[in-house]
C-alpha cells in the first residue's frame, strides 16, 4: 500500500528532483580551463626539460645514454664526443620526440644527474609533427606554447 | 476603410511579426536557459565564452548553423528531405495563432495611446476608441476561433508528419527507427492527451481557449484544483508529445545516435530543433491557459490578492510558461529515460484508462451536482 | 591537493668536472643494459658469450619443453652471474600429486609430464588426448574445474613441435588452479575445448588470429582482433615487430609508404 | 515472444541489419555490434573488435621487463593501476623479489582507489547510456578527486605507471593522506546521492530489472567474472580465493546479486565502492612506516620458468602469464583480459531483448575497447 502511495505520487521522481534543485544553486566544481589554469602535482610528468647547472650554466647532461637505454619508445637521441682533454664524454646533441612519449617518467627516474625531468607544462600542442621532436636547444629552453587568440596565459 | 483595415489586417500583422520574432528569440534564449540550467544541475557553468556568461551563445550558434554545409545524403529522397524540417516547424508555430497571451483588451489602452501617433491615418479619438473597443485588435492574442483546443491538437499532429518524413526520407536505419518511434509514441500520447484535456473542456465547456481562461476567472479558481488528475496526465503527455527526457525515445542519442535528424546537418537540423522547442513552449503555453489561468494571477477574484493586480497578465502567463519550461528541463537533468515498450505500455495501460476515467467521473459529478 | 614534497629545481651534482659521475656512469650504465637492440661492442661482457651457458644454468627438465630451444637469438645473451645469490627458481617434478597420478591412469601415455614452478602445477598432455583429458577435468567431481581462465600459445620457434598450448584451469569447488600444456607441431589442429567451456571461443579464435593455429571443431573460427583478409600471424616468433601486411594497408587505408 | 531468425524467416518478416558502432555515442569506444532486428527486437548480435588492437602482447615481447610497464596502462585505461599491480605481481613472484610492507599497503591503496574510479566511470557511463545524464558529472566529480590523487602520487592521471618491480617510484608525498581521508569520509554521501537519482528510481528499474539475466552457473562457463559474476550470486572474488599482495590482511566483504540482471550488478558495483572504501579505510589506519622500494636488481631477469598471476580487477580476473627464458625481455606476456572474455557473452545476454536494451547490456558488462583489443 505505501509502495503504491509512493508509485502515485511519483516519492521516488521527486526525491531525484530535489536533489537536483539542491545542486543548481551550488558552487559549480568546474576550472574554466584555458582562463584558469590546473594546478598540477609536483611529480606530475608533462614536458621534458633538460636541465643546466643553476650556477655554472652548463648542461647537467653527462651524455651516459642511460635515458635512451631504458625508453621504451627509443625516442630519446643521445649524441656525445669524447673530449680529448679531459677523457669525459661531452654532450653534442639530445632530441626529444615528444609526440611518441607515453610520459612514463622511466627516463628522468634512471637519470644520475637529474638532467632530463618531465615538468609540469602539459600544453604540448603543436601545428606541425616536426616540431614535436625536441632538440637540445628547446629541451633546455622550455616549450614555446602555440598561442591560440588572444593569449589567455597572460 | 482604414477602421476595418487596421482592426482586420494591419494589427494582426503587426501582431503576428511580433508574437513570430518574439518566439524565435525566447526558442533561441531557450536553448540556452536548457544548457545553463543543466549545467548548474550537474556543477558546472555551461557556456561562458559567448558574451557575458555566454549570453551571446544562441546567436553563434544561429550562426553556426546558418553558416554550415547543407548535407543533403546521396541516397535520400531529396524533395521529403528538403521539405520535412519546415513541415515540423510551421505547425508548432502556428498553434501561437491562437493562443491568447492576454486578456482581450490587453492592447486597449496601448493602441488608442499609439494610434494618436500617427497623424497620416487621420483618425477621430471616436474611431480610435472604437478600434481599441474592437477585440480583434485589442486582444492579447492573434485570433479567438472556438474551436481553438481542437485547432491546436489537429494543428499540433501534423508536426510528426515532419519528424516521420524526415526519418523515412534520410534512407538510413537510426533515423527510420527514429521515425517509427516517434509516431507510435505520438500517436498513442496524443490520444491520452486529448482525453486528459477534454476533462477541463467539460468544466469549461467552451473550445474556446479566451473563454476557457475566462471561465477560470468567474469561478475563481485555476483549473489545475479543479481537475488535477488531468493537469498530471497533460503534463505527462506534453513531455511525451515535444519528446523531452524521459520520453525522448526518437531521438535517443545514446541508442540511435540522433534518431530522425541523425543525417540532417546545419540549417536543416537546425530546424528540427527549432521546432522541438517551439513545442516545448506550445505545449507550456496550452498547459498554462487550460490549467493555470493564462493571464490570471493566483486566486482570480479574491480581493486579498489584488495587490498583485499591478502586474500586467502578459507577464503572469510569461511567467507561469518559463515555470513550466523549467520543469521539462528540470526533468531532464534528473531522469534516465524510458525503453520504447516501456512508454507505449505506461501510454496504454494506464494514461489512457486514467484519462478516461477522469474524463467519466468528471462528467458524472458535473450531471449529478450542476 | 598537496602542494609537492620536490622541488623541481634541477639538482647541482657534487662536482661536475670530477670524473666521480662518469666512473658511476659506467658502472650502472653497463648492468641495467637490457635491451637487445642496443647491445654495444663496449659493454664489459662479450656478447660472444657461449650460448649454452644459460642452458647450463636451467635445470634441465627432461620433459619439460621449456624454453631454453625456443629464443635461439637470445639464449645468445650472457646471464649475469652474480644475479643467482638466491636459490635459483626452477621447474620441480611434481611428486605425490593426485591429480597427476590419476591422470596417469587414466591417460597413461598421453599424460607427457607433471611439473609445477612457483608452485603452479603444470601437465603437459599430448594433444591427442587433449579433448579427453579436458573433460575429465571439467566433469569428474574430484576436480570439477569449472572455469577456463585462460587459453593461449606459445611459438617456440624452431622446435619440431613449434607451438604449445596453454590453459590455465581453476576449480571454485577446490580452489586449485592448474596449468595444462600440449605441443603441437605447425600443421597439427588443436581439438577446440568450445563445448566444454564456451568462454574458450574468442580465446581460441584470438589463438586463431595471433598464431595461425588451427582448431578442429571450432564452430566460428576466423580472426577476431585483425581484418579478416589481412596475412600473417603477430605472435608468432618469425613475425617482425615491424612487420606489417602491406598489401592490406595499400588496399584499406590508401597509404602508398608505410614505415619500414 | 522470444523470436528466432528462423521463426521469422518463415514469416516472411524483413529482418533488418543494424551497424551499432563502431562509431556510436554508447558502444564505449570503438566497439562494433553488428545487430539483425526484427523491429526493434534483437534477433542476432556479432561483435566485431579489433579497431583499437595495438599488439601489447607483442610490444611486450620485444621490450624488457621493465619498460614493458607502461604500456599496461594503455590495455585497461581506466583502470590502470590495477593493470600495472597485476603484472607486477607476477613479475615479483619469479624474481622473488620482497615488497617492503608500506608498499605493499600503498599498492593496495591505490589499486582499490583504482577500482572505485573505474566504477565510478562505469556509473556514469551507465547511467547516460540509459538516459541519466546528470548522474555522468557527478561520478566525474568523485572520480576527479581520485585522479587528483593519483596525480600527486604517482605523477599521472590516467596512464598512471604506478608501480616499479619491487614497490613504489616514491613514497606518498606531504598531505595526501589527509586528502585521501577527506575523500573516503565523503564518498558514501556521494554514493548516496547516485541512489537518491537511480536505485529507486521507476524509470532506472524499469530499464534494469530483469535485463541481461544470466545464471550464476552459466556465468562461469562464459569464464565471466568480477562484478558480473558477482552479480549473478556467486560470491567468488580473487581477492578471497586466491590472495594476493597481501588483501589477506584486510576485511572486506564480496557482495553478491540475486537475479543476476543488470540491476544486481548495478547494486553490487555500487556496494563494491563501499567495500573499496573499507579497504582503504583500514591501509590508512594501519599504514606501516618504512621503505616503499625492496631490493630489486637494475636488470629484472627472471629465471627461466612461468607464472600465472590473476588480480581481480575492477572488471573481473586481470591475469597477466609471464613465461621467461631467463633473458631480459619476457619470452611471451599473456593478459587475460576480463572483459575481452566477458564481452562474448553480449550476444547471448542480448538475444530476445529491445534495442534499448542492447545499450544497458553492454553498459553492464563495463567493458573497456582497450583491453578488449589491447
Amino acid at each position: 500500500m505505501m509502495d503504491f502511495l509512493r508509485r502515485i505520487f511519483f516519492v521516488d521522481i521527486l526525491k531525484g528532483l530535489a536533489l537536483t534543485f539542491r545542486y543548481t544553486y551550488r558552487k559549480v566544481y568546474t576550472e574554466q580551463y584555458p582562463l584558469e589554469k590546473p594546478k598540477l602535482a609536483g611529480r606530475y610528468r608533462g614536458a621534458p626539460r633538460l636541465n643546466n647547472d643553476p650556477v655554472t650554466g652548463e648542461t647537467l647532461c653527462i651524455a651516459c645514454d642511460l635515458c635512451a637505454e631504458i625508453c621504451p619508445e627509443d625516442l630519446i637521441v643521445v649524441g656525445s664526443q669524447r673530449d680529448p682533454e679531459s677523457r669525459k664524454k661531452v654532450l653534442t646533441h639530445y632530441t626529444f620526440d615528444t609526440s611518441r612519449c607515453l610520459f612514463c617518467g622511466l627516463c628522468q627516474e634512471v637519470c644520475p644527474t637529474n638532467a632530463i625531468e618531465l615538468t609540469q607544462d602539459f600544453e604540448l600542442a603543436a601545428y606541425d609533427r616536426r616540431s614535436m621532436v625536441w632538440d637540445r636547444k628547446q629541451l633546455e629552453k622550455g616549450w614555446d606554447r602555440i598561442h591560440f587568440g588572444k593569449d589567455y596565459h597572460k | 476603410m482604414i477602421e476595418i483595415l487596421l482592426i482586420y489586417a494591419i494589427i494582426p500583422l503587426i501582431k503576428i511579426a511580433v508574437i513570430v520574432l518574439f518566439l524565435s528569440g525566447a526558442i533561441a534564449y531557450l536553448t540556452l536557459l536548457e544548457r545553463k540550467l543543466i549545467a548548474h544541475i550537474q556543477v558546472r557553468l555551461g557556456p561562458m565564452r559567448v558574451g557575458w556568461h555566454g549570453l551571446l551563445q544562441p546567436i553563434a550558434d544561429g550562426l553556426k548553423f546558418l553558416l554550415k554545409e547543407d548535407i543533403v545524403p546521396a541516397k535520400a529522397d531529396a524533395l521529403i528531405f528538403t521539405i520535412a524540417p519546415a513541415i515540423s516547424l510551421l505547425p508548432a508555430f502556428l498553434v501561437f495563432a491562437v493562443v491568447p497571451f492576454g486578456p482581450p483588451d490587453m492592447l486597449k489602452d496601448f493602441l488608442s495611446w499609439i494610434l494618436g501617433w500617427f497623424p497620416f491615418l487621420n483618425l477621430d479619438p471616436e474611431t480610435i476608441a472604437r478600434i481599441a473597443e474592437n477585440s480583434i485588435a485589442s486582444g492579447g492574442y492573434v485570433t479567438d476561433i472556438n474551436i481553438a483546443v481542437l485547432f491546436v491538437l489537429s494543428v499540433s499532429s501534423v508536426g510528426i508528419l515532419g519528424i516521420i518524413l524526415g526519418g523515412w526520407a534520410s534512407n538510413s536505419k537510426f533515423p527510420l527507427l527514429g521515425a517509427l518511434r516517434s509516431s507510435a509514441q505520438m500517436v498513442s500520447y496524443e490520444v491520452a492527451l486529448g482525453f486528459a484535456i477534454i476533462g477541463v473542456l467539460l468544466v469549461a465547456g467552451s473550445l474556446s481557449l479566451v473563454e476557457i481562461v475566462q471561465n477560470q476567472q468567474q469561478e475563481q479558481i485555476w483549473y489545475v484544483f479543479v481537475q488535477p488528475v488531468a493537469f498530471v496526465l497533460f503534463f505527462i503527455c506534453g513531455l511525451a508529445e515535444t519528446n523531452r527526457l524521459p520520453f525522448d525515445l526518437p531521438e535517443a542519442e545514446t541508442e540511435l545516435v540522433g534518431g530522425f535528424h541523425t543525417e540532417y546537418s546545419g540549417f536543416r537540423f537546425s530546424l528540427f530543433f527549432l521546432a522541438e522547442y517551439a513545442n516545448m513552449i506550445a505545449v507550456s503555453a496550452i498547459g498554462v491557459i487550460l490549467f493555470l489561468g493564462g493571464w490570471l494571477r493566483p486566486f482570480p477574484n479574491s480581493d486579498w490578492l489584488s495587490f498583485l493586480d499591478f502586474i500586467p497578465g502578459v507577464l503572469w502567463f510569461l511567467g507561469k510558461v518559463f515555470m513550466f519550461l523549467y520543469i521539462f528541463i528540470w526533468l531532464r537533468g534528473t531522469l534516465p529515460r524510458f525503453r520504447f515498450d516501456q512508454l507505449m505500455q505506461y501510454g496504454w495501460k494506464i494514461f489512457l484508462p486514467v484519462a478516461l476515467g477522469n474524463v467519466v467521473v468528471t462528467a458524472a459529478v458535473l450531471l449529478a451536482f450542476l | 591537493m598537496s602542494e609537492e614534497d620536490e622541488p623541481k629545481q634541477p639538482q647541482k651534482p657534487e662536482s661536475p668536472e670530477a670524473p666521480a659521475p662518469e666512473a658511476e656512469e659506467k658502472e650502472t650504465a653497463a648492468p641495467s643494459e637490457p635491451s637487445p637492440e642496443s647491445a654495444a661492442p663496449e659493454k664489459p661482457e662479450s656478447p660472444e658469450a657461449p650460448g649454452p651457458e644459460a642452458g647450463e644454468k636451467e635445470t634441465p627438465a627432461p620433459s619439460e619443453p621449456s624454453p631454453k630451444s625456443a629464443a635461439p637469438k637470445k639464449a645468445a645473451k650472457p646471464a649475469p652471474p652474480k644475479a643467482a645469490k638466491k636459490k635459483v627458481l626452477s621447474y620441480e617434478d611434481l611428486e605425490e600429486d593426485t591429480l597427476l597420478q590419476k591422470l596417469k591412469e587414466k591417460f597413461s601415455e598421453g599424460i607427457v609430464s607433471g611439473q609445477s614452478f612457483l608452485k603452479q602445477p603444470t601437465y603437459t598432455v599430448s594433444v591427442d588426448c587433449l579433448y579427453d583429458v579436458m573433460i575429465e577435468l571439467k566433469d569428474s567431481p574430484d576436480w570439477d574445474f569449472d572455469y577456463l581462465i585462460d587459453l593461449t600459445a606459445l611459438d617456440y620457434l624452431g622446435d619440431e613441435q613449434r607451438f604449445c598450448m596453454v590453459y590455465h584451469l581453476y576449480s571454485y569447488k577446490h580452489d586449485r588452479l592448474i596449468r595444462i600444456k600440449a605441443r603441437i607441431s605447425e600443421e597439427e589442429a588443436v581439438p577446440s575445448v568450445t563445448s566444454i567451456w564456451k568462454t574458450a571461443n574468442w580465446m581460441e579464435r584470438e589463438v586463431y588470429d595471433m598464431f595461425g593455429i588451427d582448431f578442429s571443431g571450432h564452430d566460428d573460427l576466423k580472426r577476431i582482433l585483425l581484418p579478416d583478409d589481412w596475412h600473417g600471424h603477430p605472435l608468432r616468433k618469425d613475425y617482425d615487430i615491424k612487420l606489417q601486411d602491406q598489401a592490406w594497408i595499400k588496399k584499406h587505408l590508401n597509404i602508398i609508404k608505410t614505415p619500414a | 515472444m522470444k523470436t528466432t531468425v528462423e521463426e521469422s524467416t518463415v514469416l516472411d518478416a524483413k529482418v533488418l541489419e543494424l551497424n551499432m558502432g563502431p562509431q556510436h555515442p554508447s558502444t564505449h569506444g570503438v566497439l562494433r555490434v553488428k545487430l539483425k532486428l526484427d523491429g526493434e527486437r534483437v534477433l542476432d548480435a556479432e561483435c566485431i573488435i579489433g579497431y583499437l588492437h595495438r599488439g601489447v602482447e607483442k610490444i611486450s615481447e620485444n621490450r624488457s621487463y621493465i619498460k614493458c610497464v607502461p604500456y599496461y596502462d594503455r590495455t585497461d585505461y581506466i583502470a590502470a593501476v590495477s593493470n600495472v599491480y597485476g603484472y607486477l605481481l607476477g613479475v615479483e613472484a619469479m624474481m622473488q623479489i620482497e615488497v617492503p610492507k608500506r608498499a605493499q599497503y600503498i599498492r593496495i591503496m591505490m589499486t582499490e582507489f583504482s577500482r572505485i574510479s573505474s566504477h565510478l566511470l562505469w556509473l556514469a557511463t551507465h547511467a547516460i547510456d540509459i538516459g541519466a545524464m546528470t548522474v555522468f558529472l557527478y561520478c566525474f566529480r568523485e572520480r576527479e578527486e581520485i585522479l587528483k590523487l593519483f596525480e600527486a602520487l604517482f605523477g599521472a592521471r590516467l596512464t598512471t605507471h604506478a608501480f616499479r618491480v619491487g614497490g613504489l617510484w616514491k613514497d606518498l608525498p606531504a598531505g595526501f593522506e589527509e586528502a585521501a581521508r577527506k575523500f573516503i569520509d565523503e564518498f558514501p554521501e556521494r554514493v548516496d546521492e547516485y541512489e537518491q537519482l537511480l536505485t529507486k528510481n521507476r524509470i532506472w528499474m524499469a530499464r534494469t530489472q530483469g535485463i541481461g539475466v544470466i545464471s550464476g552457473k552459466e556465468a562461469i562457463e562464459w569464464g565471466l567474472t568480477g562484478p558480473v559474476l558477482r552479480g549473478s550470486g556467486m560470491k567468488h572474488d580473487v581477492r578471497k580465493d586466491r590472495p594476493y599482495g597481501g588483501y589477506e590482511e584486510f576485511d572486506f566483504d564480496v557482495p553478491v546479486g540475486e537475479n543476476g540482471d543488470t540491476y544486481d550488478r548495478y547494486l553490487v558495483r555500487l556496494e563494491e565502492m563501499h567495500q573499496s572504501r573499507r579497504i582503504i579505510q583500514q591501509v590508512l589506519d594501519r599504514l606501516p612506516d618504512g621503505p616503499v622500494r625492496g631490493k630489486a636488481p637494475k636488470i629484472v631477469k627472471p629465471p627461466v620458468g612461468e607464472y600465472y598471476s590473476g588480480i581481480d580487477g575492477p572488471r573481473g580476473e586481470l591475469g597477466y602469464y609471464i613465461v621467461s627464458d631467463g633473458s631480459a625481455q619476457p619470452f611471451r606476456v599473456r593478459i587475460r583480459p576480463p572483459t575481452f572474455i566477458s564481452l562474448q557473452v553480449l550476444r547471448r545476454l542480448v538475444r530476445g531483448h529491445l534495442m534499448a536494451d542492447v545499450i544497458a547490456i553492454i553498459g553492464t558488462l563495463d567493458i573497456v575497447l582497450g583491453e578488449v583489443d589491447r
